[in-house]
């Protein structure tokens, strides 16, 4: 099945950093076509707590240009390490509500496998190096989510 | 020795401590990304016990401390990521 | 995290079998709740093509009260295996023309682990035991897809 | 020996085959599905050759071959599925 596949551009794919609200059904849309079959999407929202305690709401800043750039990486990387069509991974930036969509992803591709695999890659890679925090406000003060530290190239003389 | 300028980027809560968005710096040539920071941790003395919990980046790719800096670099001191 | 979760009744689910067009905008906002921070969905469409061969437009039918007794068995298992909240599961039977959605799952949890393992799960699940038929019309004719046999128990001497 | 009525259900291109989707079938007590079966295949010899590519349910439950009917059962012959 791989070997029948035909690697799409990556054009086609969406990276956004929004400050409004996220329309999922667009990207979806955006996604889809008549050689797949299958569209894994990925919503991630603002949950009412957080370590036991009341969520307010929350805030989220980017590195922008950076932030976009680690985007389009992680779509590239989706394309070599899987038999997918097409990505799109939105981020939202700003104040937050509960239950309001943080970032969504759609990908779709000829089989389920592919696009699961490649969907769970691509949230799961964003959250460890996409230069994007949370800082989180409850009724009493606000603090910075834990978050994780990306990974980096250990010295620059054994680098490239 | 002469100098250079580069553009230098706080974020999250390295941005808070500082009060620092972003800001044209001037440094030795030849200075490394470490010591970019000591001079930083040296205004800001509270910066410099986040060392361990935050990494660099140059020209927005990460980057080792012991990378040397450019004339026109971007680099940008930013801790551990929370998106998604 | 685990320790934390709340079970949730599988009343609260939602299992179909339906001759309309999908609504999915509809089944995510069903699984949504607050105390939720992930949505996974798995969307399975009609391709343009089956082995090779341009279809035309696709019929399934089903045994229709095993089939809904079948997905609720797998949602009772996804809340077994799985930390989710609600889980929601359609199929359309009769024609379906190409890029029309033939099933689609929906997995809300507080992590996104187990709404990605859980709605895979789900999917691959309703695949090998839910008793439904696809035949596949062609241009020139039509087929009965391939298909998979479900596991069955090996002899009745065995069983309870 | 004393007979029981039982439901069978075809499906696929089993219903194809046999052009029949339901019936109430009258069998003798204590037969196994696979007896259930013969008869349907002895009737529509097609049938025969699926026997190794298809699974037979009880109630409405998957079912192995040498489950005993019982009167009022529901039973169907199934293709390899292929929802999803």
């Amino acid at each position: 099945m791989l070997g029948q596949f035909k690697v799409t551009a990556i054009e086609q794919d969406k990276f956004e950093l929004v400050r409004e609200v996220i329309d999922p059904e667009a990207l979806v849309r955006l996604v889809r076509a008549g050689q797949d079959g299958a569209i894994v999407t990925f919503d991630g929202f603002v949950r009412n707590e957080s370590h036991g305690r009341e969520t307010s709401y929350l805030e989220y800043e980017a590195y922008e240009s950076m932030a976009l750039g680690k985007m389009k990486e992680i779509a590239a990387q989706m394309h070599e390490k899987f038999a997918i069509h097409r990505v799109a991974i939105v981020h939202r930036l700003g104040r937050l509500e509960i239950g309001e969509t943080s970032v969504f992803i759609a990908v779709s591709a000829p089989h389920r496998g592919a696009a699961f695999d490649a969907c769970r890659y691509a949230i799961d890679t964003l959250k460890r190096t996409v230069p994007i925090w949370k800082k989180e406000y409850f009724a009493d003060g606000a603090v910075w989510a834990e978050g994780e530290l990306p990974p980096t190239p250990p010295s620059a003389k054994s680098a490239s | 020795m002469p100098s250079i300028r580069v553009k230098v980027l706080f974020f999250g809560r390295l941005r808070e401590l500082t009060g620092l968005a972003e800001e044209m710096g001037e440094l030795p040539e030849g200075a490394t990304l470490a010591q970019v920071f000591e001079r930083y941790a040296e205004r800001y003395p509270r910066l410099a016990g986040f060392r361990n919990s935050m990494v660099v980046s140059r020209n927005q790719e990460f980057a080792a401390w012991d990378t040397r800096v450019s004339a026109g670099d971007e680099i940008a001191f930013l801790p551990p990521v929370s998106g998604g």
